[in-house]
C-alpha cells in the first residue's frame, strides 16, 4: 500500500468497518484470528452489509458469510484481476473519483511494455528489473502529460484496461477454481460499491502478503478500491489485520532491515553516501515528503544530541549504511538466516521472538542458530528458540552456541504504549510485579547499553566507539517509559519543551524527535498530555465511531487517512450520511482530522477545496493514487500480474512466466524445492492460525485454558483426499515437503475441497503453525517430535519486502507409520 | 421482573471466549484433552467445564454450513433438576438462575439423569453436582454474566426477559429479509420458558437440542407421587393392621379349632 | 394431586421463586439461605482496577486487570474501550493465566557451549558477559568503509531480532541501540 | 455351626442360627436404610444425624453394603440351608392356594377362619417372602447403579431412581404387615420369640405348620 497510497498502514480503524456496505474478506480469517473485529463486521451486517469470504478453506468467518468461494492458494491476483476486468467492462468504476484522485489519466512512456508475462527492463541473469522505462511522459517543463478523457491508449487507464482484459471469467475459473456464476455474483456485489454513496472494504492479512507476489496482491486490490472510489471514505479502505499487539508500533519504529523510525529509509551506501545525497533522493519537491529532511535530522538530534550538529552532517555517518547484503539479496529475514547458516553472523540478540517456530524452513534456520558463537534470548518462557540445542533429533554436545536466556516481564507487568493496526496508540499500566527476577525489556535494553558503553569507555583502541559513546541516552537510573515517550514525541533542543506536533520540526538541529509520526502523542508531563492514555468515549463526531477522544492515532490523531477523497473536488461528501470532512462554502467541517491542507498554517484561514482536489494522497509526489506505480517504488512491475507460486502443480494459465520473475530464491543445501510437475508432493499446503493459539504458541501453549481447547497439531484435508490416502478422522498422519516432515492429527472435513475446475484437480491440506517442541503442550504426545509446520515451508521470498511464501507450497500427506 | 439470557447462534463465530470466560470467572481448571479430529474440545461438559461450544458441520451439495451450538444450563423455569433434587439443594435465584447450593448438595446424582439437556456433572472430588450458575454472584450484584460480557459479536445478551424476546424477534425479522429460513426462538415457551433462550438458524435437532424438551417421564410421573405414595404405603399398612387387630379382639388361641 | 403440568406447579414454583427472591431482597442480614449468601460476595468487589490492552493480536482490545494487594484476581474486558466495549476473545480472556503460571521464566539462565542443560546466573553477570560478546564481535567485524570506499560504519556479524509484542518505547530503544551498534541485520515478526 | 437338636423340651427348631443372624442383620440394616433414605424426601426428619444429609448418605451406603453382603456370605457358607430355604419358598400346593383364599378373612377375624394345613412356610409367608426378596433385589441393584450414576447412561438412570423409590414404598408396606404378623397379630403374635431363640412351642408348630410338624416328627431334618 506504501507504493500505491504513500503509507503502508491500515487505512481505516477497526470500528469504521461498521460503516461498510460490502466487506470482502480475502487472505484473512477475522472471525478466528481477530475475533473482536467481528463485533464490527456483525454490526455492519446488521445494517444490511454483505460479507463475501474467498479462501481456500471454509473458515469460521466463512460460516457467517453471505457469499463464500473456495480459491486455489496463490491465485489472488487472477481473482482480483478478474474483478478489475469486470468493473471496467461493466463501467462500474467511480469516474470522477479516478479522474481527480488517481493517476489514471497520466500518460506513460512508450518505453514501457508488457509481453507474455514480462514487463520491459527485465534482466534474467540477476532476476531483477531495470525500472526506468516505467515512467510518466513529461513535457519539457517537467510536468506530467495527462489525458483527462482517459482515452489516450498510452494513458494508465487504457494500459490497465488492456492489461486486465486477459483476466476473463473463464481464466478466473481455470486458475482460481471459482465457478463463473459464483465469480459473477461476487464481482457484481463488490463492484456495486463503486456507487458514490456506497463503501466497500477489504480485510486482508498474511493470506495475501505471505506469497512471492505478496505486495502485488495488495496492489491488485488497491486498484479495485481506487476504481470503485473506496479509498479515504468512511467504511471504505484496505485493512491489514496485523497479528501482533504492537507489530504496527515495531514497524513504525523501524525494527526492519533498511528502515528507521517514521519510515525514513536507512541510508544506502550506493544511493546516499552523504546527507546531501540522502536529501537529494529521499526529499521530494512536492507532497508531504518534502519535509523528510526535518524528520531525519530531528531523529539524529534525538539520538546523538549535541554530538549531532550542522558541521558534522548531524552525525549522519554514525548511522550504519545498507550494503548489498548476503549474496546481494539484502538483509531481510531469509537473507539474515542464510548469512547465519553461512557462518557470517556470529552473534544474535533475540528480543521476544521465537524464530525456531515462526521462521520459514526451520530446519535450515535452527541449523543456522547452531553456527552462532553466542546468542541472547529475552522471553517469558523457555521457547523453542531458547532450547534449539536440545530440539528433537540433535545432540546438545555437538552444538557450541552459548545461549543467554533472560526472563522478561509481561504486558501488564510493565508500563508503556502500544499501537494497534488501526494506528491507534493506547497506554498500558502496570498491574502486578513480574515473577521473581524477571525484568521488563526497557530495563534490559537500558542495562545492556550501559554495560556496552562502560566497555567502550574502558577500551581506547575499540573500533569506531563514537556512535555508542556519544549516544544521547539518559532515562533515569530505573528507565522510565514516560521519559522515552517524551523523546519520541519530539522537543525543542534549546529549552527541552515538548512539541505539539511534527509541524514544528526543523532541519537545522533546533528540534529533536525520536519518531515524527508519533509526534503529538506525549506533549508534556500533565495528566492530559499523555494522549495515548486519553479515555473520553463521548466524542463521536458524525456518529461514525471515530472516538477521537480515545487514545491517539498517528499521524495527528487522524482516523481515516486520505479522507480528502471522501468529498468531490468541490468539497461535497460523496455520502451525506457518512461525513468525514465537508466544505460548507466558507470552511472545512472536520469530523476527522483532515489529511490535507484544510487551513493555511501561517494565516489560519481555510484553504478552498479546489487547491487540495489534485493532491489527496499527500505522501506521494504526484499526490494522486497510483494505479500505475512508476520507477523504483516497486521491483516487480507497475501493474500486478498473476504468477504461480514457486512450488505449484499447475502451469500458469495467464502467461509463459511460471513464477514471479523477480521472486528471490536462495540455494543453500537445505533450500531444496519441489520441481514443477513432481508427483512426490502433489498436494497444496497452506498454513494459518486458530483463535485459541497465537503465533508460535509459546504464549498460549503454556496456558491450560487454551491448550484444553486446541491440544494437538492437526492437518485439515478433504474426504476425497482422506479416502485416497486411507486416512480416517483423528488418525496421526505425516506431512512431508522437500525440506522436512511434521506429524499431525487428521481432521477430515468437507470444509476443504479439491479444485475441480483446475487442471489435475489439486487437493489442499491446511495446518496451523502454533506447535513446536517445548511448553505445557507441544502439539502431540511424543517428547522426541517437533510439531512445527514450518519445517516444511520454503525459503523463497517476495522481491520488494522479502516476505517468505508460507501460504502455498507442496507437500504429501501419508498415514503415520506407528 | 425475570431476567433472561439470549444466545443468538446466528451471530456466534465459535471463538469460545465464553468457555474461557466461564473458567476464568469461576476459577475452573483446564482439562487435559486430545484432538479427536475436530476443533471441539473438551469433548463434554464436566465438573470443571460448565459451558462449551459444539461444532456441527452440515454438507448439503457443495455448500457447507458450520453451526456452533452453545452447551450450557438453560435455567428452565420448570427445572427438572430442581424438582427431583431430594435435599432441595437446587433453587431459582434472582428469578432466573437455577443454582445448586453446594452445601446442601449430597451428590445423589439424581439431577444429572433428570436434566432434559444433560447438563449437571458429578464432581467425585467433593461429591457434589456442578453446573453453570448464570454467574449468580455477578448478576446478584448488578453485573452481567461473564460469558455475556465477553462475547464480541454480541451473540450472548443478558437483560430483562421481555427485552431479550424483543431483541430476538427483531433479529429474526432482519434475518428473514436476508433469506435465512427455519429460524426459531427456542426457549420462549419450552419448559415454562427457558432462562437461556436460543435463537437458531437450523432445526433444533441439527444443533443437538431436543425438539420439544420436557421432563423425563420417569421424573414427571414419579416425582409427583413419591411423597404421597410413601405416606399411603406407610399409612395404609398401619390402617390394615388396625383393622386386623380390632377384628381379632377376643381371639383365643384354641378357638381357632384344631386342624 | 393431578399430574400437574398445568398451572399448579408453575404457580407453586413461582411462589418458591418469589420466596427465594424474598430472602434475597430481605437480605438485611437475617435468615439468608447459604446460596444467597454465596451470591453476595462478588470477588472483585473491593479490587483495584488497572487498565491494560490485550497482548495478543492487533485489534487492541482494552482489558481491566483486577488486583487486590498487588495480586491479580481477575481479568475481563474494559467496557469503556470503544474498540471492544468489554468483550474479548478466547486468548484475551485467558490472559489471567499468563501471570499466574509456574512455567514463566523467573531467573536468568545460561547454557555453556555443548552443555546439556541450563545453569542459573544473575543479571549482573549475564549483562556484562553479553556486553563483552557484543563488543568483541562488533569490533572484530566492524566495516568503516565498503569496497567502493564509502563510509558505511556497519557490522554484518551481529543480528537483532524482535519484537512486535514490545511497548513502543521499548521498540524505540531497541531501534536506537541496534543502529548505534551499527547493526544492519535487524528484523522482526513484521517481516514473516 | 453346632448341630441343634430339632426337639428340645417342648420346643421345635424353626430357624437355624444362620437364619436368625441374617434376619437380625437385615432388620437393623433395613431400618437404617429406611431412615437415612427417607431423609432424602424429608430432610427435616434427619434429626438423629443433626440434619447432616451427607453423613446420612454415607451410613446409607454402609448399611446397603451390609444388607447385600450378609445374605450372600451366609448363602455361600451354608449353601445347603440356603437351597432348602429357597426350595420351601418356591414349593406351592393346593393347600397353599386354599390358604391364600382364606387369608384376608383370616386377617380380619382369625377366630372365624379355619386354615388348611401348611408346610414349613405358610402360603402368606411364602408370598410375602417373594415380595420382600424380589424388591430387596430390585432396590439393591438400582441403589448400586445410583451409587455410580455418573458412569451410567442417563436414559437408564432416569428409571433407576424411580425403581429404587417404588421398591422402598412396597417394601415399607409389606414390612409393616410382616412386623404386625410377627408381633401383634393375635393368631401369630408369639412367633417373634422364635426369631430370638430359634424354637417355637411344639403345640404352636403343630398348630401353625402341621405338615412341617409331621415331617419333623418323622425325623426329617428340615432346617
Amino acid at each position: 500500500m506504501g507504493p500505491t497510497f504513500g503509507r503502508g498502514a491500515m487505512t481505516q480503524s477497526w470500528i469504521d468497518i461498521k460503516n461498510s456496505d460490502v466487506i470482502m474478506v480475502c487472505g484473512s480469517n477475522p472471525a478466528e484470528n481477530h475475533p473482536v473485529s467481528f463485533k464490527w463486521v456483525t454490526k455492519a451486517m446488521e445494517n444490511g452489509a454483505k460479507l463475501i469470504v474467498v479462501d481456500p478453506r471454509f473458515t469460521r468467518t466463512a460460516s457467517k458469510a453471505d457469499i463464500f468461494a473456495h480459491l486455489r492458494p496463490g491465485t489472488d491476483i487472477a481473482f482480483f484481476g478478474g474483478i478489475i476486468n469486470y468493473i471496467i467492462t461493466n463501467k462500474m468504476y467511480h469516474e470522477d473519483y479516478i479522474k481527480s484522485y488517481s493517476n489514471a489519466s497520466y500518460l506513460i512512456n512508450p518505453g514501457y511494455s508488457f509481453k507474455d508475462g514480462l514487463f520491459s527492463g527485465y534482466n534474467d541473469k540477476d532476476r531483477k528489473y531495470v525500472t526506468d522505462s516505467w515512467s510518466y511522459q513529461t513535457n519539457d517543463a517537467g510536468a506530467t502529460i495527462k489525458d483527462a478523457t482517459l482515452q489516450d491508449p498510452a494513458c494508465v487507464f487504457q494500459l490497465m484496461k488492456q492489461h486486465y482484459s486477459r483476466y476473463t471469467p473463464e481464466i478466473v475459473a481455470k486458475t482460481c477454481g471459482i465457478p463463473q456464476a459464483k465469480f459473477q455474483e461476487i464481482a457484481k456485489t463488490f463492484a456495486a460499491t463503486g456507487a458514490k454513496d456506497k463503501a466497500g472494504t477489504l480485510l486482508y492479512a498474511m493470506g495475501l502478503t505471505q506469497h512471492t507476489v505478496g505486495v502485488q496482491n495488495i496492489r491488485a486490490f488497491s486498484i479495485i478500491q481506487i476504481l470503485l472510489g473506496n479509498m479515504g471514505i468512511a467504511g471504505g479502505g484496505i485493512n491489514a489485520l496485523r497479528g501482533e499487539s504492537n507489530v504496527q508500533g515495531s514497524t513504525d519504529f523501524g525494527l526492519l532491515a533498511g528502515s528507521l523510525p517514521g519510515y525514513n529509509n536507512l541510508p544506502d551506501a550506493a544511493k546516499h553516501p552523504t546527507l546531501a545525497k540522502y536529501k537529494e533522493s529521499e526529499v521530494t519537491k512536492t507532497g508531504f515528503t518534502q519535509n523528510r529532511a526535518k524528520w531525519l535530522i530531528s531523529m539524529l538530534k534525538a539520538w546523538w544530541g549535541d554530538n549531532a550538529s550542522a558541521d558534522n552532517d548531524f552525525a549522519y555517518h554514525y548511522l550504519p549504511k545498507n550494503g548489498a547484503g548476503f549474496q546481494k539479496s539484502g538483509y531481510t529475514w531469509i537473507a539474515l538466516f542464510e548469512a547465519m547458516y553461512a557462518k557470517q553472523i556470529k552473534g544474535l540478540l533475540c528480543w521476544g521472538q521465537n524464530p525456531a517456530v515462526s521462521g520459514p524452513n526451520s530446519n535450515l534456520e535452527t541449523a543456522a542458530l547452531e553456527k552462532l558463537e553466542w546468542m541472547m534470548v529475552a522471553d517469558l518462557w523457555k521457547t523453542e528458540t531458547a532450547e534449539f540445542w536440545k530440539r528433537p533429533g540433535v545432540k546438545p554436545e555437538n552444538i557450541k552456541t552459548e545461549v543467554f536466556l533472560l526472563p522478561a516481564a509481561l504486558s501488564y507487568e510493565k508500563q508503556g504504549s502500544i499501537t494497534n493496526s488501526g494506528r491507534l496508540i493506547q497506554w498500558r499500566y502496570k498491574a502486578t510485579d513480574a515473577p521473581d527476577k524477571a525484568k521488563d525489556d526497557l530495563w534490559m535494553v537500558d542495562t545492556l547499553y550501559k554495560e556496552i558503553k562502560a566497555l567502550y569507555q574502558g577500551d581506547p583502541n575499540a573500533k569506531f566507539p563514537a556512535p555508542i559513546l556519544n549516544l544521547n541516552w539518559d532515562y533515569g537510573q530505573e528507565p522510565d517509559s514516560k521519559m522515552v515517550a517524551k523523546e519520541i514525541n519530539g522537543y525543542t533542543v534549546a529549552d527541552k519543551k515538548q512539541l505539539a506536533s511534527f509541524a514544528k520540526l526543523a532541519d537545522d538541529g533546533s528540534t529533536g524527535c525520536g519518531n515524527w509520526i508519533y509526534s503529538g502523542y506525549f506533549v508534556g508531563d500533565g495528566p492530559a498530555d499523555n494522549k495515548a492514555a486519553a479515555r473520553d468515549t463521548k466524542a463521536d463526531p458524525g456518529g461514525l465511531g471515530l472516538y477521537p477522544g480515545w487514545g491517539y492515532s498517528w499521524p495527528l490523531n487522524r482516523k481515516i487517512i486520505y479522507n480528502r477523497c471522501s468529498c468531490d473536488t468541490a468539497g461535497n461528501p460523496w455520502n451525506p450520511q457518512k461525513v468525514l470532512v465537508q466544505w460548507d462554502g466558507a470552511k472545512w467541517i472536520t469530523n476527522d482530522v483532515a489529511d490535507f491542507g484544510a487551513k493555511d498554517a501561517a494565516t489560519g484561514n481555510p484553504i478552498t477545496p479546489d487547491k487540495t482536489a489534485s493532491a489527496p494522497y499527500i505522501m506521494l509526489a504526484e499526490g494522486q493514487a497510483r494505479i500505475f506505480v512508476p520507477k523504483g517504488a516497486i521491483k516487480d512491475g507497475p501493474f500486478p500480474e498473476q504468477y504461480e507460486p514457486v512450488e505449484s502443480v499447475i502451469k500458469n494459465p495467464l502467461s509463459a512466466q511460471q513464477i514471479n520473475p523477480a521472486a528471490k530464491i536462495w540455494g543453500a543445501d537445505k533450500d531444496k524445492l519441489t520441481a514443477f510437475g513432481s508427483k512426490i508432493c502433489p498436494i497444496i499446503a497452506i498454513t494459518y492460525r486458530v483463535t485459541e493459539h497465537w503465533q508460535t504458541g509459546s504464549m498460549t501453549r503454556n496456558l491450560p485454558w487454551l491448550t484444553e481447547l486446541m491440544p494437538e497439531m492437526f492437518v485439515e484435508i478433504s474426504p476425497v483426499l482422506a479416502e485416497r490416502k486411507q486416512i480416517a478422522h483423528g488418525d496421526w498422519v505425516t506431512v512431508a515437503s522437500a525440506r522436512g516432515t511434521v506429524s499431525a492429527r487428521a481432521i477430515v472435513t468437507e470444509r476443504l475441497q479439491g479444485f475441480k475446475l483446475c487442471t489435475g484437480e489439486p487437493e489442499v491440506a491446511g495446518m496451523p503453525f502454533h506447535y513446536g517442541y517445548t511448553g505445557l503442550v507441544t502439539g502431540g504426545p511424543d517428547e522426541d517430535k517437533n510439531y512445527s509446520v514450518n519445517q516444511l515451508s520454503p525459503h523463497v521470498a517476495e522481491p520488494n519486502t522479502g516476505m517468505p511464501e508460507y501460504k502455498t507450497f507442496l507437500v504429501d500427506v501419508r498415514k503415520a507409520v506407528t | 421482573m425475570a431476567k433472561a439470557m439470549l444466545v443468538d447462534l446466528s451471530k456466534c463465530i465459535g471463538c469460545r471466549a465464553c468457555q474461557v470466560a466461564c473458567k476464568e470467572w469461576n476459577q475452573n481448571a483446564g482439562e487435559k484433552t486430545e484432538n479427536t479430529g475436530t476443533y471441539e474440545n473438551p469433548p463434554d461438559l464436566s465438573p470443571q467445564t460448565w459451558t462449551k461450544i459444539k461444532f456441527v458441520e452440515q454438507n448439503s451439495g457443495d455448500n457447507v454450513k458450520w453451526l456452533f451450538r452453545r452447551m450450557m444450563c438453560q435455567h428452565c423455569t420448570d427445572a427438572a433438576c430442581e424438582k427431583v433434587c431430594p435435599p432441595k439443594a437446587i433453587s431459582h435465584l434472582e428469578t432466573t438462575a437455577v443454582v445448586i447450593d453446594q452445601e446442601k448438595c449430597t451428590g445423589c446424582k439424581y439431577c444429572i439423569s433428570a436434566c432434559p439437556f444433560n447438563v449437571p456433572r458429578y464432581d467425585a472430588a467433593d461429591n457434589k453436582a456442578k453446573k453453570c450458575t448464570l454467574c449468580i454472584d455477578r448478576i446478584s450484584n448488578g453485573l452481567i454474566p461473564a460469558c455475556a460480557k465477553v462475547c464480541a459479536p454480541g451473540a450472548v445478551q443478558f437483560g430483562e426477559r421481555s427485552d431479550m424476546v424483543k431483541l430476538a424477534k427483531a433479529r429474526m425479522d432482519a434475518l428473514k429479509t436476508k433469506g435465512v429460513n427455519d429460524l426459531r426462538l427456542y426457549g420462549e415457551s419450552e419448559l415454562g420458558g427457558l432462562g437461556v433462550m436460543v435463537l437458531m438458524t437450523a432445526a433444533a435437532e441439527d444443533y443437538g437440542f431436543p425438539d420439544k424438551p420436557s421432563f423425563p417421564v420417569s421424573v414427571n410421573l414419579w416425582q409427583d407421587y413419591l411423597k404421597p405414595l410413601t405416606i399411603v404405603a406407610g399409612g395404609g399398612g398401619i390402617l390394615a393392621v388396625l383393622v386386623s387387630f380390632i377384628g381379632s379382639i377376643g381371639y383365643k388361641h384354641k378357638q381357632e379349632g384344631g386342624e | 394431586m393431578k399430574l400437574s403440568t398445568g398451572l399448579t406447579r408453575r404457580t407453586f414454583l413461582k411462589g418458591a421463586g418469589a420466596a427465594a427472591a424474598a430472602t434475597i431482597l430481605g437480605d438485611l442480614g437475617f435468615d439468608l439461605t447459604p446460596v444467597a449468601l454465596a451470591a453476595q460476595n462478588l470477588r472483585i468487589k473491593t479490587a483495584k482496577e488497572n487498565m491494560t490492552v490485550c497482548c495478543f493480536c492487533s485489534v487492541g482490545c482494552g482489558a481491566i486487570v483486577h488486583t487486590s494487594d498487588g495480586k491479580v484476581i481477575n481479568i475481563e474486558g474494559d467496557p469503556d474501550n470503544p474498540l471492544n466495549q468489554g468483550t474479548l476473545c478466547s486468548k484475551g480472556q485467558a490472559m489471567y493465566q499468563l501471570t499466574k503460571n509456574k512455567r514463566r521464566l523467573d531467573t536468568v539462565l545460561y547454557r555453556a557451549p555443548g552443555a546439556k542443560d541450563w545453569q542459573t546466573k544473575d543479571w549482573d553477570w549475564a549483562m556484562k558477559e553479553i556486553a563483552k560478546r557484543v563488543k568483541k564481535t562488533r569490533d572484530s567485524s566492524f566495516m568503516e568503509m565498503d569496497e567502493a570506499g564509502i563510509t558505511v560504519n556497519r557490522t554484518e556479524a551481529i543480528a537483532q531480532l524482535g519484537g512486535a509484542a514490545h511497548d513502543n518505547e521499548e521498540c524505540y530503544l531497541l531501534s536506537k541501540l541496534g543502529r548505534a551498534l551499527g547493526i544492519v541485520y535487524l528484523e522482526h515478526q513484521a517481516r514473516i | 455351626m453346632a448341630k441343634q437338636p430339632v426337639f428340645k423340651d417342648g420346643q421345635v427348631l424353626r430357624f437355624s442360627t444362620a437364619a436368625r443372624v441374617l434376619h437380625t442383620v437385615h432388620l437393623l440394616s433395613f431400618f437404617t436404610l429406611l431412615y437415612t433414605g427417607l431423609a432424602r424426601l424429608w430432610p427435616e426428619t434427619n434429626v438423629l444425624l443433626g440434619g447432616d444429609l451427607l453423613l446420612g448418605q454415607t451410613i446409607h451406603h454402609l448399611a446397603a453394603v451390609v444388607f447385600i453382603a450378609v445374605p450372600v456370605a451366609l448363602a455361600l457358607l451354608y449353601p445347603r440351608g440356603a437351597l432348602h430355604f429357597l426350595k420351601t419358598l418356591f414349593s406351592w400346593d393346593k393347600d397353599d392356594t386354599r390358604w391364600m383364599i382364606k387369608f384376608i378373612p383370616w386377617m380380619i377375624r382369625p377366630q372365624a377362619v379355619k386354615l388348611p394345613p401348611q408346610g414349613q412356610e405358610k402360603a402368606g409367608q411364602k408370598v410375602s417372602a417373594w415380595i420382600i426378596i424380589g424388591f430387596c433385589l430390585l432396590i439393591a441393584v438400582s441403589g448400586g447403579l445410583m451409587w455410580i450414576a455418573q458412569f451410567m447412561p442417563s436414559e437408564l438412570m432416569k428409571w433407576m431412581y424411580a425403581i429404587h423409590d417404588v421398591s422402598m414404598i412396597i417394601l415399607l408396606f409389606v414390612i409393616v404387615m410382616h412386623i404386625y404378623m410377627g408381633v401383634l397379630f393375635p393368631a401369630t403374635r408369639r412367633s417373634w420369640t422364635s426369631m430370638i431363640t430359634g424354637y417355637v412351642p411344639e403345640e404352636e408348630a403343630r398348630h401353625g405348620w402341621r405338615k412341617w410338624y409331621d415331617d419333623l416328627k418323622k425325623g426329617q431334618q428340615t432346617v
